[in-house]
C-alpha cells in the first residue's frame, strides 16, 4: 500500500537547485585555501557564493539531450556536403580563404577555451558557476570537434587548411589570437571569465559569428552555416555566463568594481583587436557581402554594446577605455589589414587579392568617408603592380605591437595618414605599442608582457629554423628557411590567389560539374 | 531607453518561437539575414510558453530555444513558463 | 602596477639585446603604409648612419616610387617620435640608437601612391 | 546531368590534416575520433599561468609521467563530443523510461520499507562523492598533456556530474527533499563517510594529474562501483526485493564497464612506455588502492554487513587483476 502522497512536480527552479545545489561542501580535513588556491589572489572579494544566478538551469539528462540532437543534425549536414562535393556549389574558392583564417586562428581558441573552462569549473567555490563553466568546457570542446570535422572536407581538396595546429604555435599573424587568449588562460579564474565570458563572448562575439555565419549562408557554404550556428546556439548560454559573472562581482563587493573595470577595458581592448581579422574577412573576402564590418561594428558594436554599458552603469561600470577609439577606427581598421595580409602573403597560409571593380564600388559605397580617399588608389596600385608581373610584397618584417602583436599599422585615432606609435620602457628596456590601449595594457601588467612571444623578435633570435638548418651556408635564404619551420608549402598555401592552385582546381572542377 | 535582440536559426523549428515572440511583443522589428531572423524589441521582449503551445497545438519546453538559438541581448530571466530579456533601466 | 599572482612572478624578458645577432632598430618611413608599420632589422651598432642611409634604406623601401625622388638633405628625422638630427659619419651607437629605438623619417613633397599614403 | 558529375569522384589533394596524419601514421583516411587528436597547442607559449608560474600553460611536467606523444593514450571507445553526447543522450532515455516505468508500476509502493531506507542511506550521500569525483576530472582535464587524455576526462567529469544528479534524483523519487539533507549530513559528519571525504579531500590537493587519476578514476572509482552498484545494489537488494533500486541505477554498472576500457587503455599505454612509468604507476595504485580500501571499509560495513570485507576484497583483487593486465605490478 502508497502510503505516499503524490508529490507535485517541482519547477524548473526548484528542480535544478536541487540537482546542482548542496552537491559541494566545505573541506575540513584540507583547508580550504588549499582545496580552492585561486579564488582570492585577484582580489576579487566573494561573500556568498550562493548568490550565483543561474540563468539556464540545464541539468545533464536535459544537456545530452538537446546537445544529442543538435549534434545529430549537424553531422548529417556534414556528411552530406562531403558526399555530395558541397564546395562545388560555392560562389568562388575565394572564399574559402576566410575559413581558412578561421581554422587557423579560431579554431584553437576554441581549444583553450575548453581547457580554461575546466580549470574554472575546477576552482571556483560556488556549484552554480562552476556546473557554467564545466558545461562551457565541454561545449568549447564540442565546438574544436565539429570545426575540425566540418571543414575536414575543405582540407581534402584546397591548400592552407593542412597544418591549423602546428601554424598556430609559428606563424607570425596567428600570434595575435594565440597571445589573445594565453593572456586570458594565464590569468585568474575571474579575470579570465572577464575576458571570455563577458568581453568576447557577450560584448564581441556577435561580431564574430554572426557575420560569418550569414556569409557562409550567402557562398553556399552550408557546411559552415551549420557548424556556426550550431555553434551559436551554445554561444548564447555563454554569453549568459559572461554577464551574470560580471553582475556577481559588481554586487558582491564594492572593492570589485575598479577591478572589474580594470578588466573590461582591457579585454575589450584585447578582444576588439582580435577582430580586425573579422573586419577584414567581412570587407573583402566574402564573394558575396553580407554587410561591411563598419554596418556589424554599429550594430554588435555601437548598439549593443552601448546598451550593455549604460545598463551596467547602476553598478558604476563605464563603456571601456578603448571603446571611442575602437568606434573610430570603423572606416580604416578592415582595409589596413588586408594591404598588410596582401603585402606579406608570401609567408601567410592563405591567399589574398585585390577586389574586383564590382568591389571597390561596394567598398566605396559602405566607406564614404575613407575609401576612396585612402584605400582604392593603394589598392589599384597593387592591381596594377600584380598584372605587370612584379606584385607587391614586403621583405621586411614587421615591427610589433608588444601586446595585441599585430604589425603596427594602425593609425592614429583621427588621423588615418600617420601611424599610431606608443612606447614605454620598463626595467632598462623599451616596447612598442599600437595604441594608447595595448600601451596601458603593458603598463599595468608589465611582468607578463615580457614574455610576449613576438613572431619578428623570435625569427631574427634563431628560433623559428628547423633543427639543422644554418644561417650562415651560402645561399641561406631565411624567408624560405622561416616558411619551412612554419610547415607552409611554398606556392601552394600562400601567396596570391590569381595564381594559385586552389583557384586553377576549382575552376577545373566547377567548369567540368556545370559543363557538358 | 535601448533595445534587446535575439537571433533565431531560420529553420522550420524556429518558425512557432518567431511567431510566438511576434504575437507578445508588438513593437518587434523583424530583420532577415541568410538563415537568420533577429528581432529587436525595446526594453524588454518575453517568449511565452503558452503562446509556443498555441500555435503549435503540443506542449513546448522552454529549453528547447537553445536548439534553435544564435544570439541574444539583455539580462536573461528563464522560468517554466516564459524567458525573458531585458535591460533594467 | 603589478600583475596579480599566486608567487612572485618575475621572468627575464624575452628580447633582451644579448639574444640578437645585433641590436634591433625599428624604422619608419612617414605617409608611406605600403610598407605597413614600421619595420624590424638587427644592425650591428658600429654601423655608421651614412651606410643606414646608403644601404639599408634602399634595400627596404629602394622599391617604391617615391623613394629615387626622396631629397635627402630635406629629410626629416624623428627618434621616439620626437625630431632627431642624425651626424651621418657617426655610428648609430654614436648617434645615440639602441636596442628597439625606433626612428622615423618623413620626407616632405612625398605623400605616396596617388597621394594616399601608400 | 551536372548532378551526376557533382557526384564524380575528384581527387582529393590530402586525406587528412597533417598533425593527424603524424599520429596514425601517415596520409590516409582517417576516422572522426582521429581528427580530433592533437587538438592542443604545444609549443611558444607566451605568458607563464600567475597560477602556477613553475609551468607553461599546457606543460607534460606537470606530472612525473613521462611520454614522447602524449596523444598515443587513445580511448578505445573512440569517444569525441558528438559520438559521447549522443550515447549518453540515448542512455539516458533508458534511464527516463526506467524511472516512468518504476513511478508508473507501483514499484515504489511495492519497495520494502528496509530496502528504501537502506538504499537512500547508502546512496544519498555518493553524490558527493560523484561531485568530488567531477571536481578531480576537471582538474585531470585542465593540468593534463595532450587532446587525447584530457578530452575524455573532461567527459568523465560530466559523466560524474550526471551521476550526481541521477542519485539526486533517485533519492527525490524514493524520498522527500529532506534525503538530501539527510544524506548531506551523513556526508559531513556520520563516522561512516569520513574517511571516504578525507580521501577525497586529500585527493582535491594532489598536484599530479596523473597521480589524481589513478587515486581517483583507477582506484576510487574502481573499488566504489563494483562495490556499490554490484556487490550492495545487484547482489543484495535486488534479490531481496529491489527491483527498483537496481533498474534505477542501472546506468552506473554500464557507465562503469564501459568508462574501465579508456582508463585501462590509459595506463597500459603509459606503463608501456618506460619501465620507470611502470613503477611510478604501480606505487601510487598500490598505495591508492590500499588507502580507498580502508576509506570504503565503513561504508560497505554499512551496506553489507559481515559480508563487507569479502565483497571489499574481491573488488581489490578483480581490480588488481585488471591493473596487473594492464602491466603495473600492485
Amino acid at each position: 500500500m502508497d502510503t505516499r502522497v503524490e508529490k507535485k512536480k517541482l519547477s524548473l527552479r526548484e528542480r535544478y537547485h536541487l540537482m546542482t545545489r548542496g552537491l559541494g561542501w566545505e573541506p575540513t580535513y584540507q583547508p580550504t585555501e588549499k582545496v580552492f588556491p585561486f579564488t582570492a589572489y585577484e582580489g576579487i572579494k566573494i561573500h556568498d557564493w550562493d548568490k550565483w544566478e543561474d540563468p539556464f538551469r540545464l541539468t545533464m539528462d536535459a544537456y545530452w539531450k538537446y546537445q544529442g540532437e543538435k549534434e545529430k543534425k549537424l553531422y548529417a549536414v556534414i556528411d552530406a556536403f562531403a558526399q555530395n562535393n558541397g564546395f562545388l556549389s560555392l560562389t568562388d574558392a575565394r572564399y574559402l580563404n576566410a575559413i581558412k583564417i578561421f581554422i587557423q586562428g579560431v579554431t584553437p581558441l576554441e581549444y583553450y577555451a575548453h581547457r580554461g573552462f575546466a580549470f574554472a569549473g575546477r576552482h571556483f567555490r560556488g556549484e552554480g558557476l562552476r556546473v557554467a563553466c564545466q558545461m562551457q568546457s565541454l561545449d568549447e570542446l564540442r565546438h574544436t570537434q565539429t570545426e575540425l570535422h566540418s571543414i575536414s572536407v575543405y582540407n581534402k581538396f584546397f591548400n592552407g587548411f593542412h597544418n591549423p595546429l602546428h601554424w598556430f604555435d609559428r606563424v607570425w599573424y596567428l600570434s595575435v589570437p594565440k597571445s589573445f587568449f594565453e593572456d586570458a588562460n594565464s590569468s585568474g579564474p575571474f579575470e579570465f571569465l572577464t575576458a571570455i565570458s563577458f568581453s568576447f563572448e557577450y560584448v564581441l562575439t556577435n561580431l564574430l559569428f554572426v557575420p560569418f555565419m550569414s556569409g557562409a549562408a550567402y557562398n553556399g557554404d552550408l557546411s559552415t552555416v551549420t557548424f556556426g550556428f550550431s555553434a551559436q546556439s551554445d554561444e548564447s548560454r555563454h554569453m549568459t555566463l559572461g554577464i551574470e559573472c560580471i553582475k556577481f562581482m559588481l554586487e558582491q563587493d564594492p572593492d570589485n568594481v575598479p577591478i572589474v573595470q580594470r578588466w573590461i577595458d582591457k579585454w575589450f581592448w584585447r578582444g576588439y583587436r582580435v577582430l580586425t581579422l573579422v573586419g577584414m574577412m567581412m570587407d573583402y573576402m566574402l564573394p558575396k557581402r553580407v554587410m561591411s564590418w563598419r554596418e556589424a561594428w554599429e550594430i554588435y558594436g555601437e548598439q549593443n554594446g552601448g546598451a550593455l554599458f549604460q545598463d551596467l552603469g547602476r553598478y558604476g561600470i563605464r563603456e571601456p577605455a578603448g571603446f571611442r577609439d575602437a568606434c573610430d577606427g570603423k572606416d580604416h581598421i578592415s582595409h589596413q589589414a588586408w594591404l598588410t595580409f596582401y603585402t606579406y602573403d608570401p609567408v601567410a597560409a592563405f591567399h589574398t587579392w585585390v577586389p574586383s571593380d564590382a568591389e571597390l564600388d561596394w567598398l566605396s559605397a559602405k566607406y564614404p568617408e575613407s575609401f576612396d580617399r585612402y584605400y582604392r588608389p593603394r589598392l589599384l596600385y597593387l592591381r596594377e603592380q600584380q598584372a605587370a608581373g612584379t606584385p607587391v610584397a614586403n621583405k621586411n618584417l614587421p615591427l610589433l605591437c608588444n601586446v595585441c602583436q599585430i604589425p603596427m599599422f594602425f593609425t592614429e585615432p583621427g588621423d588615418p595618414r600617420r601611424i599610431c606609435y606608443r612606447e614605454s620602457v620598463y626595467e632598462g628596456e623599451r616596447y612598442h605599442f599600437c595604441s594608447d590601449h595595448c600601451k596601458s595594457i603593458f603598463d599595468h601588467e608589465p611582468e607578463k608582457y615580457v614574455q610576449s612571444w613576438l613572431p619578428v623578435h623570435q625569427i631574427y633570435q634563431g628560433n623559428c629554423f628547423k633543427p639543422g638548418t644554418d644561417p650562415t651556408a651560402p645561399g641561406f635564404d631565411p624567408i624560405k628557411a622561416v616558411l619551412d619551420y612554419y610547415e607552409i608549402n611554398n606556392g601552394r598555401d600562400n601567396l596570391w590567389y590569381d595564381n594559385s592552385e586552389d583557384r586553377r582546381n576549382f575552376e577545373a572542377w566547377t567548369a567540368e560539374a556545370r559543363g557538358n | 531607453m535601448s533595445n534587446v535582440f535575439i537571433a533565431l536559426q531560420d529553420t522550420d523549428e524556429a518558425r512557432p518561437i518567431i511567431e510566438a515572440i511576434l504575437a507578445d511583443n508588438p513593437q518587434s522589428q523583424l530583420t532577415h539575414s541568410p538563415a537568420m531572423v533577429k528581432i529587436d524589441v525595446p526594453n524588454r521582449l518575453v517568449i511565452r510558453r503558452e503562446r509556443i503551445e498555441e500555435i503549435t497545438g503540443l506542449p513546448f519546453d522552454l529549453q528547447r530555444i537553445h536548439v534553435n538559438l544564435i544570439s541574444l541581448s539583455g539580462h536573461i530571466e528563464e522560468d517554466d513558463d516564459q524567458f525573458v530579456l531585458s535591460w533594467k533601466r | 602596477m603589478a600583475v596579480k599572482t599566486v608567487k612572485p612572478y618575475r621572468f627575464a624578458p624575452r628580447d633582451t639585446v644579448d639574444k640578437f645577432p645585433a641590436p634591433i632598430l625599428y624604422i619608419g618611413w612617414e605617409d608611406h603604409m605600403m610598407f605597413v608599420s614600421p619595420i624590424c632589422l638587427p644592425v650591428p651598432p658600429d654601423t655608421p648612419f651614412q651606410a643606414l642611409m646608403d644601404k639599408i634604406l634602399p634595400d627596404a623601401y629602394g622599391m617604391h616610387p617615391d623613394f629615387a625622388k626622396i631629397d635627402w638633405s630635406k629629410v626629416q628625422w624623428f627618434k621616439s617620435g620626437k625630431p632627431f638630427v642624425p651626424e651621418p659619419a657617426k655610428t648609430l651607437r654614436e648617434n645615440g640608437l639602441g636596442h628597439k629605438d625606433v626612428i622615423r623619417f618623413r620626407t616632405p613633397g612625398l605623400e605616396g601612391i596617388g597621394g594616399a599614403y601608400f | 546531368m551536372s548532378i551526376d558529375l557533382k557526384t564524380r569522384e575528384i581527387k582529393p589533394l590530402r586525406h587528412t590534416y597533417t598533425h593527424v596524419a603524424r599520429l596514425i601514421g601517415g596520409d590516409k583516411p582517417a576516422t572522426r575520433y582521429q581528427e580530433t587528436l592533437g587538438a592542443q597547442p604545444s609549443a611558444n607559449f607566451h605568458y607563464r599561468p600567475t597560477w602556477d608560474l613553475e609551468h607553461d600553460l599546457f606543460d607534460p611536467s606537470r606530472s612525473k609521467i613521462r611520454m614522447d606523444q602524449w596523444d598515443d593514450l587513445r580511448d578505445p571507445r573512440q569517444f569525441y563530443y558528438a559520438t559521447w553526447t549522443m550515447a549518453r543522450a540515448r542512455q539516458f532515455e533508458a534511464v527516463e523510461t526506467n524511472f516512468a516505468f518504476v513511478e508508473s508500476h507501483g514499484m515504489l509502493a511495492a519497495l520494502p520499507e528496509k530496502i528504501r531506507e537502506e538504499a537512500l542511506v547508502v546512496l544519498t550521500p555518493l553524490r558527493h562523492v560523484a561531485w568530488g569525483d567531477n571536481m578531480n576530472n576537471s582538474q585531470i582535464c585542465a593540468t593534463a598533456y595532450g587532446a587525447a587524455f584530457t578530452a575524455p576526462a573532461m567527459l568523465y567529469a560530466m559523466d560524474q556530474l550526471g551521476i550526481a544528479q541521477l542519485l539526486t534524483r533517485f533519492a527525490l523519487t524514493l524520498g522527500e527533499a529532506a534525503e538530501l539533507e539527510r544524506g548531506r549530513d551523513a556526508w559531513l559528519r556520520d563516522p561512516t563517510w569520513q574517511p571516504l571525504r578525507r580521501l577525497l579531500e586529500d585527493s582535491f590537493v594532489i598536484t599530479d594529474p596523473l597521480e589524481l587519476f589513478v587515486v581517483q578514476d583507477v582506484a576510487l572509482d574502481g573499488l566504489l562501483y563494483p562495490l556499490i552498484y554490484e556487490g550492495f545494489v545487484q547482489d543484495k537488494l535486488v534479490p531481496a526485493g529491489g527491483a527498483a533500486v537496481g533498474l534505477l541505477t542501472a546506468f552506473m554498472s554500464e557507465w562503469h564497464e564501459e568508462t574501465v576500457r579508456w582508463i585501462d587503455a590509459v595506463l597500459r599505454k603509459l606503463a608501456s612506455f618506460s619501465s620507470e612509468n611502470a613503477t611510478t604507476l604501480s606505487g601510487w595504485a598500490q598505495a591508492s588502492i590500499a588507502r580507498a580500501k580502508e576509506a570504503l571499509a565503513p561504508v560497505a560495513a554499512r551496506a553489507l554487513g559481515e559480508k563487507a570485507p569479502a565483497v571489499l576484497g574481491d573488488a581489490a583483487e578483480s581490480l588488481q587483476r585488471r591493473l596487473a593486465k594492464a602491466g603495473l605490478s600492485v
